[in-house]
């Protein structure tokens, strides 16, 4: 896909390289040059017990810095929307049904990948793992399901399609509110931190591997009276 | 008194407030805006004769209101503002009046009245502004408000009369607030006071305050109309009569002059300019503006144009008055606001009131109208008369301190100015009576116009025969107590502290 | 010493004709009687109202004062008396039969009271103005070509002259100033002397008179003629100011005034014009005895009385002449014609004439001048006495009745024979000047060598010798100046021209414009190049980073 | 007012908008309702909240209950109060305009009322959130939530032309947040914070801290699309819908701006430089002239009014050498937030007015606006007063903050910033009369009848009279304005005697 | 020179890297991909850059985690609109800017 003028002028070419070259070995230097420091490490393990997870990293992204994740699982949410809002073209759905093995495939996997991605959410607690990976796994899923039938989800109507979407966000508002009329925004009340941040990382979970399947298959299934 | 703090602001609204509702009332309510229209011409009458009285009596009018902090929309009556506020308070009412007979079941008649108002408001608001900022403010509110006007008519001489119009008074606009700008970070705020507001400031800043005077001078000379600022004036004649007559006789020029006024008497000070050197300048300018405009104004066959150049003439009268040091041509200019007002825009009314019944546009098709319309020939004769000073229209009474205070302050050049523009506005306007009034008809008069009967409609009629009273009564009564030159020697007193 | 009455007196004079106007213009020929009303009031108070009686009114114009000292009053009863004759001639049937005419008269003479009443310089000017505009209707009333051309050049002159006498005013009133004083008279000159006949500024006169019927020429020529002569002699007294160059200067045109105009004056075809150039060399004489008084100060006051005299003498023999031409024109009675040898024989100045007396007195007046200027003047009057008769004889010639012509409605004489008496009884009411045997020859002599020549001129006429004397058409040096100011005029003003919209079409995008854009757009297209805005970036955020650096150390 | 005071309002500024975003998407059939309702609360919300700033003081909530460093704060000063009540007004009128706008019936129609409304609740929360933080990398989080929740809106119009802008924006975005992110990591690795407040307090300096400000500024003046970098701004906002494009010229644009100041004035003012704050006047300059040459010479309306948004911007550019400078930096400061806020409320105005007219014009031409001043007459004033406010006449806004700018400029003897400001009123004069002398010619024939509902005529009035009132109420945005303002000094500097 | 720095120096070459791709590649699957170089340079680059004393900081991780899932929506959302863009104009580059010249029913 690479023709000749798929390329800027040498000379722009050449200046390119040589201010692209310079910024990084600026940013290098810059790196260098930086002073020891420790971060926030020491800040995060103090508050550890009160975050209502083991993991650090986990305890950042759902209760110090949950603020972030929250946008950010709205961020996922946008892109969904945003790319329905194309109304890309189908892709071709002439294709001849899929083959024997293929099927097999997706009758051994599908359950599997469901099973690891609760196992996944399980473990983000103390450990590596969480929302995302589950998430992930799921639209893993998601796109065998689609290379199979042509879509993740049996016939799903289109609004309870889009309220998975949204189940994501939605908890995670909720809670959030909630903790806002005892306290503070995303302030989670004594000792219930952790089963908070697992029920919003299960809703959060299934919204993810919503949204992945669907940003691979590109367009929005409508009923197919509105199909344009 | 706390109503002194409000009457201003009053003033003001009076006129905006109709304005405003005008703008949203349906073309077929004519009654109501009618209504409208008066009700506010009388009440900002009614207020204006209480805001003479009261400064007569020295009472202090003041309203204020802080935009920025040091930056404040002042509004006060002084001797100066009252001058002008009554010209325009007055002259708006007539014109109200003949507005609105001329426009008679012509489309756009809302939008019309609403910016009509609007300009009225603007020139009271900057006749009343206190300090230097409110000027500013008003003055490009005036600049806004008639553009609609002169492009009312929305034909493409209209649009190019329009835009050549507003690209003047933009430019003028964007140097005055350059200027204003400028004055205001040396002396910070500037409020309009009786012989100067810049206090020690010459002495320290000399080199500065001569270069903002010129670009006062120049933003204001734009809307003044002072050679070779005055391209737009000409232009802007596509405007429906109304509309130039008040642009002529009391907005847009009136106000360059106006601001030329107060510059030069309550922000520099007359003293303050004279010594800086600034108002010999201005003097030359304005008369060679004088002369210009008369021996252009002979050039022109559309009568309207000539009307024009006319006022690019007459005006610089006041521009003159202003920048000869000395009391007595300082009356000639301050009381050449109003007369030149009335006059002008009775001829104007003539003007239009010709084009309305007989369509006549230029001078050469003027012959015999007289006899078709002997009331509005009259009133067109004293108009023109005043112009050229023949007493005892009001014309006579500004040449006469003009000159007089020109003599008195060594100025001889300029009786030979003042002469040489009676001269020549006795050529331009004089044939126009001699044809009117002796030569016979070039054909019939179009009798199958619409409202060719008799003589101009009322509406259009009595107006003009109104301003033609006052223009006579102006010079007529001139010394008598509350006439304008007796006001206008009332400012020059406060003004040079007699 | 002011009565009440008398203040109410002068206020009627000047208003009563003010008032009529209207009313005169608007009720038909019938409204001449008005007219005649219009001019009594100033008769009377010229005869009741005391002298020094001023009124005031603060609140006119720029605070007018109306009031009556000996000059005025003199002055003001020849005046009401011109204009009432005129008005009286006009009932019997000759003029004003137009609307405007007689809005004319009637405020023109209200203009003309005005000027000779007024104390203060604008309500002067004011009256002087009022004056002078209006006569131009009266100019203008018989409306052919002859008349407005005549109209057009008399206002031009009057413009010129207000133009001029406004400036003089103005300089005037700043008597403080030397500079103006001085600059002001010899403005005020010019000025009144374009209404006074002053050459080479004389031609309005002759035009003027030409054209005018009876009644306004009457006016033009007996009353209005005086008031420039009255501005003379009110804003040109001595204050002090040295002004003997200008005194001499008039005296110079004076002279040569009266000598022109009885030179052009002969050569006329037309009997009014002709009185218009003897108008111009008798106010000639007039200029004369005013620049004798600027000249030499302590003799104003003497001059002032004779100037004066001389004025009132002068027009009622003009307005007796201008109303015995009519007269003899309508009638063509032979009577009327001899009788004009009257008033004619009065303006030559022949013995037991009014003209003799006014003559002798400014004569007796002269020998103040300097030098040179008394002898030229002694040997110069003479002189002009001589072109007088000659004047008047030509006027005898061309006004002799050819064939009679219908007999008119009314009385002809009505004004006719008042006037005549005027004239006649104008010695006595002058006062009896004494007149020495030295002074009869000085007075007869011109008169008798004047008829000499005329009777020789007449006598070869009558043998055929010639048929028709060469002549030169009213306004003389007028013919000339016309060609030159209609071609300026030409050149100065627009030809005709149409509104019609199509005529200009609405100017298009101005190619400048064009080319504007299509720059922008090259611009913009490199600007927009991905390329370059990519490295634009690079090299903001390095020359930022770099900037800061530098200044870190 | 204590109760003012107490209430959360911080949080719910943002959690509002995003639930109702959600809601929108959920209820697709109801979604104009719901997004209507949500954007009243929001906007409610958001003007209470510049109350509260100006009677209570600044504002700051810890979003967890953690607080800087480790936590999430969320905080209002007054600048970032005026924002969002900026964010507030021209949000509410857009949203009611755009109510009226995405016509039912055709198909393009419901489907783009059907998505408006959560990306546009989206863009507003983003907004919102942006304004608010108190903490530089959740001001990331909310770049991009903002960038692409922009460009999905501009890609809702689905003309090619739209696309292409859409495209090229997303791409810009992307870039300019990538930027920034890098920058804000070096400073995290220098300061052990993204708090704004402690990244001002900590010891900033060396390499590594110029490169950080040097990548974040590139990144932001790219997202605000200064001069030479504006490339992406016209074709963007003049072919995406209406209310959207009034949204991205009054208020997307801001947000980089905003975040530009917060880290010159707030975070690194040590670390600008004579050069630097020249340079950014000058490309502002350029900005200004530019942009008012290209709009003056524009043939598509709506290209005009994109490119007038290019000269705007240029004006607020000068504030970085006329305050940050500067002893008394304040009158500048006022004068650049003023031209701002009246920018954003005229220019929506603007585009709502354009798009107003367009929906009955032949073609998207200036010329396509012939006799609009006889068929729509009230949306052609509004025009004009948006005009009016952005060539700087009085009593605009406009002329308030120019005004100030002007002023600073004359009083500290930086000449050649005052001739800019005069250029380019000029130019804007110049634009604005093109398209009114349009708007007045007189078409032959009876005057066309008005095509548009009402209210999409009166949400443009409003908006322009909300920049003119901006101009009579100065004083009180000034007052709010000092709230934390980062330089000081009085409103309207004199030059020494 | 710790392993972190080359980290960090990797981070900085992607960047330069994608920039100058970014720059002077026209495809649009080019530069998103050129996009996700440079993001991914960044994210080792704050990676790299967090603590360098003892155990890791967990908080950059954190960002980097929050940042790769923007990353990963962005980058969906721009092939599906570059998908979208091609099919509009027939070309997978970016359209030239000025569309200026008046056309079609407007809005």
């Amino acid at each position: 896909m690479s023709s000749p003028e798929d390329n800027a002028p040498v000379l722009l070419r050449g200046i390119a390289a040589l201010l692209a070259a310079a910024l990084g070995v600026a940013i290098a230097g810059a790196l260098t040059a930086l002073p020891p420091s420790s971060g926030l490490r020491d800040a995060v393990t103090g508050q550890m017990p009160a975050s209502g997870v083991a993991h650090p990293v986990t305890a950042v992204l759902l209760n110090f810095r949950g603020y972030d994740t929250l946008l950010e699982v709205a961020v996922l949410l946008l892109a969904l929307i945003a790319t329905w809002s194309l109304r890309l073209a189908r892709p071709p759905a002439g294709r001849d049904r899929p083959g024997l093995v293929l099927q097999a495939l997706v009758r051994l996997l599908v359950p599997l990948f469901i099973v690891l991605a609760g196992y996944l959410l399980w473990l983000g607690a103390h450990a590596p793992g969480g929302a995302f990976q589950a998430g992930a796994l799921l639209a893993g899923a998601g796109v065998l399901l689609t290379l199979a039938e042509g879509r993740p989800l049996g016939p799903l109507a289109p609004a309870a399609l889009r309220g998975l979407a949204v189940l994501g966000v939605a908890v995670f508002l909720a809670v959030a509110l909630l903790a806002l009329g005892g306290g503070r925004l995303l302030e989670y009340p004594r000792g219930q931190a952790g089963l908070l941040i697992l029920l919003i990382e299960a809703a959060s979970t299934v919204s993810i591997g919503l949204a992945l399947a669907y940003l691979f298959r590109g367009d929005e299934p409508v009923p197919p009276e509105r199909r344009p | 008194m706390s109503v002194d703090a409000w009457l201003p602001a009053l003033i003001v609204l009076s006129s905006l407030l109709p304005g405003l509702l005008i703008f949203f009332l349906d073309e077929e309510r004519h009654a109501l805006r009618t209504a409208l229209n008066l009700a506010g011409a009388v009440l900002k009458t009614g207020l204006v004769g209480w805001l003479i009285w009261g400064v007569f009596h020295d009472h202090a009018f003041e309203s204020r209101m802080s935009l920025v902090p040091g930056l404040d929309l002042v509004l006060a009556a002084d001797a100066l503002s009252v001058l002008f506020v009554a010209l325009s308070t007055v002259l708006w009412l007539v014109t109200t009046l003949y507005a609105i007979g001329y426009l008679e079941g012509s489309p756009h008649r809302s939008r019309f009245f609403g910016f009509f108002s609007l300009c009225v408001s603007a020139t009271v608001g900057l006749a009343l502004a206190g300090n230097l900022v409110t000027f500013l403010i008003f003055y490009e509110l005036l600049t806004l408000a008639t553009f609609p006007l002169v492009a009312h008519r929305g034909t493409p001489d209209a649009m190019r009369g329009a835009k050549v119009y507003l690209a003047y008074t933009v430019t003028g606009g964007a140097v005055l607030l350059f200027a204003v700008a400028w004055l205001s970070a040396l002396a910070g705020p500037v409020e309009f006071t009786a012989g100067g507001a810049l206090g020690d400031l010459a002495q320290t800043h000399p080199a500065e305050l001569t270069a903002i005077f010129a670009l006062l001078i120049a933003g204001l000379g734009v809307k003044a109309a002072l050679v070779p600022l005055h391209g737009w004036l000409p232009q802007a004649m596509v405007a429906p009569a109304p509309v130039s007559a008040l642009l002529h006789a009391v907005a847009v020029v009136k106000a360059g002059a106006f601001g030329i006024v107060r510059v030069v008497y309550d922000v520099y000070g007359v003293t303050l300019a004279a010594d800086l050197g600034v108002l010999q300048p201005l003097a030359l300018l304005a008369a060679f503006t004088v002369v210009y405009g008369s021996v252009r104004a002979l050039a022109q066959d559309g009568l309207k144009k000539r009307l024009a150049y006319s006022t690019v003439s007459q005006v610089s009268y006041i521009a003159l008055g202003t920048a000869i040091f000395g009391p007595v041509a300082s009356i000639g200019g301050i009381v050449h606001l109003v007369h030149q007002g009335v006059m002008k825009i009775t001829l104007f009314f003539c003007a239009g009131n010709l084009a309305e019944t007989l369509g006549i546009h230029n001078v050469s098709e003027m012959r015999g109208c007289a006899r078709r319309m002997p009331l509005t020939m009259v009133a067109f004769t004293v108009g023109a008369l005043g112009m050229i000073g023949v007493p005892p229209v009001a014309g006579f009474v500004t040449k006469w301190y003009l000159g007089a205070g020109a003599v008195a302050a060594g100025a001889d050049w300029v009786l030979v100015v003042l002469a040489m523009s009676s001269l020549l506005n006795a050529a331009y306007f004089l044939p126009i009576l001699y044809a009117a009034w002796f030569r016979e008809p070039v054909g019939p008069w179009p009798e199958e116009h619409p409202r060719g009967r008799f003589e101009a409609p009322l509406m259009l009629l009595v107006p003009a025969l109104v301003t033609a009273v006052l223009s006579v009564a102006a010079g007529l009564l001139a010394a008598a107590p509350f006439s304008p030159l007796d006001w206008a020697k009332l400012i020059a007193e406060r003004e040079y502290g007699l | 010493m002011t009565a009440p009455l008398d203040q109410l007196l002068l206020g009627v004079t000047v208003a009563t004709p003010l008032l009529l106007a209207l009313p005169a213009a608007r009720s038909g020929t019938g409204g001449r009687w008005l007219l005649v009303l219009a001019a009594l009031p100033a008769f009377i108070s010229s005869l009741l109202v005391a002298d020094g009686t001023t009124l005031d009114l603060p609140w006119l114009l720029l605070g007018a004062q109306l009031g009556l000292d000996g000059a005025g009053r003199i002055l003001l009863f020849a005046s009401a008396a011109v204009w009432l004759a005129a008005a009286l001639h006009a009932v019997t049937g000759d003029g004003l039969r137009g609307v405007g005419a007689r809005a004319g008269f009637a405020l023109a003479m209200a203009g003309n009271f005005g000027v000779v009443l007024a104390q203060d310089p604008a309500g002067f000017f004011a009256w002087y103005a009022l004056m002078s505009f209006a006569a131009y209707l009266l100019v203008v009333e018989a409306g052919d070509a002859a008349a407005w051309r005549a109209g057009r050049v008399y206002l031009a002159l009057v413009v010129l002259g207000e133009v001029l006498i406004l400036s003089g005013l103005l300089a005037a009133v700043q008597a403080g100033e030397a500079h103006a004083a001085s600059a002001a008279r010899w403005l005020l000159w010019i000025g009144f002397g374009i209404k006074a006949g002053l050459v080479p500024l004389h031609f309005g006169l002759p035009l003027a008179y030409g054209v005018a019927p009876t009644a306004g020429g009457t006016a033009l020529a007996g009353a209005m003629v005086n008031a420039g002569l009255l501005g003379w002699l009110r804003f040109l007294a001595p204050d002090g100011a040295p002004a003997e160059t200008l005194g001499l200067a008039m005296i110079a045109l004076g002279l040569a005034g009266a000598f022109y105009g009885a030179g052009v004056g002969v050569l006329q075809s037309s009997a009014k014009a002709l009185l218009g150039y003897s108008s111009v060399s008798q106010m000639g004489l007039l200029a004369i005895g005013v620049g004798a008084g600027v000249a030499v100060p302590d003799a104003w006051p003497f001059l002032l009385v004779v100037v004066t005299l001389y004025a009132a003498h002068h027009a009622f023999a003009k307005a007796a002449l201008f109303v015995g031409l009519g007269v003899v024109e309508r009638t063509g009675s032979r009577a009327a014609w001899l009788a004009l040898a009257l008033p004619a024989v009065a303006l030559v100045g022949l013995p037991l004439t009014s003209g003799a007396v006014v003559k002798s007195a400014l004569k007796a007046a002269l020998p103040v001048l300097p030098a040179p200027w008394s002898e030229a003047l002694a040997l110069g009057l003479p002189l002009a006495a001589v072109g007088t008769t000659l004047l008047m004889a030509r006027l005898l010639f061309l006004a002799a009745p050819r064939g009679a012509a219908a007999s008119p409605a009314g009385l002809p004489w009505a004004a006719y024979a008042p006037l005549l008496l005027a004239v006649g009884l104008g010695p006595w009411w002058i006062g009896p000047v004494p007149l020495p045997p030295a002074s009869w020859l000085a007075a007869l002599w011109p008169g008798l060598a004047g008829a000499a020549i005329a009777g020789a001129a007449f006598a070869a006429w009558r043998q055929r010798r010639w048929r028709t004397g060469p002549t030169v058409s009213p306004g003389d040096v007028l013919v000339p100046l016309e060609r030159i100011a209609s071609r300026v005029w030409r050149h100065l003003t627009p030809a005709p021209e149409s509104h019609h919209p199509a005529d200009r079409a609405p100017a298009a995008v101005p190619p400048p414009a064009r080319q504007l854009a299509a720059l922008l757009a090259r611009g913009e297209r490199g600007l927009t190049r991905w390329e370059s805005v990519g490295i634009a970036v690079v090299l903001l955020s390095l020359a930022v980073a770099a900037a800061s650096a530098l200044r870190g150390h | 007012m204590p109760l003012l005071a107490e209430l959360p309002l911080l949080p719910w500024t943002v959690t509002l908008p995003l639930g109702g975003a959600a809601l929108s998407f959920v209820l697709r059939a109801r979604a104009p309702a719901v997004g209507l309702a949500a954007g009243v609360a929001t906007a409610a919300v958001g003007l209470l909240l510049a109350l509260q700033v100006a009677t209570a003081g600044l504002q700051r909530h810890a979003v967890g209950g953690w607080g800087a460093p480790l936590g999430i704060d969320l905080a209002a000063d007054g600048l970032s109060a005026l924002m969002v009540a900026m964010t507030s007004v021209v949000g509410l009128w857009v949203s009611l305009y755009a109510g009226a706008y995405f016509g039912a019936g055709n198909q393009d129609g419901e489907h783009q009322r059907a998505y408006f409304w959560p990306l546009w609740l989206l863009l507003w929360t983003a907004l919102n959130a942006l304004f608010l933080a108190a903490d530089s990398f959740n001001a990331y989080v909310t770049l991009e939530l903002l960038g692409l929740s922009a460009v999905a809106l501009v890609a809702l119009a689905a003309t090619p032309a739209a696309l292409g802008g859409a495209m090229r924006y997303l791409l810009v975005g992307l870039l300019g947040s990538l930027l920034y992110l890098l920058g804000v990591g070096l400073l995290y690795a220098l300061a052990g914070t993204v708090d704004f407040r402690l990244l001002a307090a900590a010891p900033l300096a060396g390499p590594a801290t110029a490169v950080a400000l040097g990548v974040i500024t590139a990144g932001l003046v790219l997202k605000t699309a200064l001069f030479p970098f504006h490339f992406w701004l016209p074709p963007a906002h003049a072919s995406a819908p209406a209310p959207v494009s009034a949204v991205l010229s009054a208020l997307v644009v801001k947000a980089s701006f905003y975040l530009l100041l917060r880290f010159w004035f707030w975070v690194l003012p040590e670390a600008a430089t004579p050069v630097t704050l020249n340079l950014l006047g000058l490309l502002g300059a350029l900005a200004v002239l530019w942009g008012g040459l290209r709009a003056l010479t524009a043939e598509r309306l709506k290209l005009l009014v994109a490119y007038s948004t290019v000269a705007q911007l240029g004006y607020l550019f000068l504030v970085f050498p006329l305050a940050l400078g500067e002893a008394d930096g304040f009158t500048a400061w006022g004068g650049m937030t003023l031209l701002l806020l009246a920018h954003a409320t005229a220019k929506a105005g603007m585009f709502l007015s354009a798009g107003a007219i367009l929906k009955g014009a032949a073609h998207d031409g200036v010329s396509g606006i012939d006799g609009a001043a006889q068929a729509m007459p009230v949306t052609t004033f509004a025009f004009a007063l948006a005009g009016v406010s952005l060539i700087g006449l009085p009593p605009t806004g406009g002329f308030a903050g120019k005004w100030l700018l002007l002023n600073a400029a004359l009083a500290t003897g930086q000449w050649g910033w005052a001739a800019v400001l005069l250029a380019g009123s000029l130019l804007a004069a110049a634009y604005t009369v093109r398209v009114l002398t349009h708007a007045f010619t007189r078409l032959p024939g009876e005057p066309p009848a008005c095509v548009v509902p009402g209210r999409l005529e009166w949400t443009a009035v409003a908006l322009a009279v909300t920049a003119l009132a901006l101009g009579l109420a100065a004083g009180e945005v000034l007052e709010l304005l000092r709230v934390g303002a980062p330089v000081v000094g009085p409103v309207l500097l004199e030059q020494a005697r | 020179m710790s392993p972190l720095l080359t980290y960090g120096i990797a981070g900085a070459g992607l960047i330069a890297i994608g920039l100058y791709a970014l720059i002077v590649r026209r495809h649009l699957l080019r530069k998103i991909i050129a996009l996700n170089v440079i993001g991914n340079g960044v994210f080792l680059t704050l990676v790299a850059a967090a603590p360098r004393l003892g155990a890791p900081d967990p908080v950059p991780h954190a960002m980097v985690l929050t940042g790769i899932v923007v990353a990963v929506s962005a980058t969906a959302f721009a092939l599906a609109l570059a998908v979208r863009v091609r099919d509009a104009t027939g070309a997978a580059a970016l359209p030239p800017p000025d569309g200026d010249g008046a056309s079609g029913p407007g809005h």
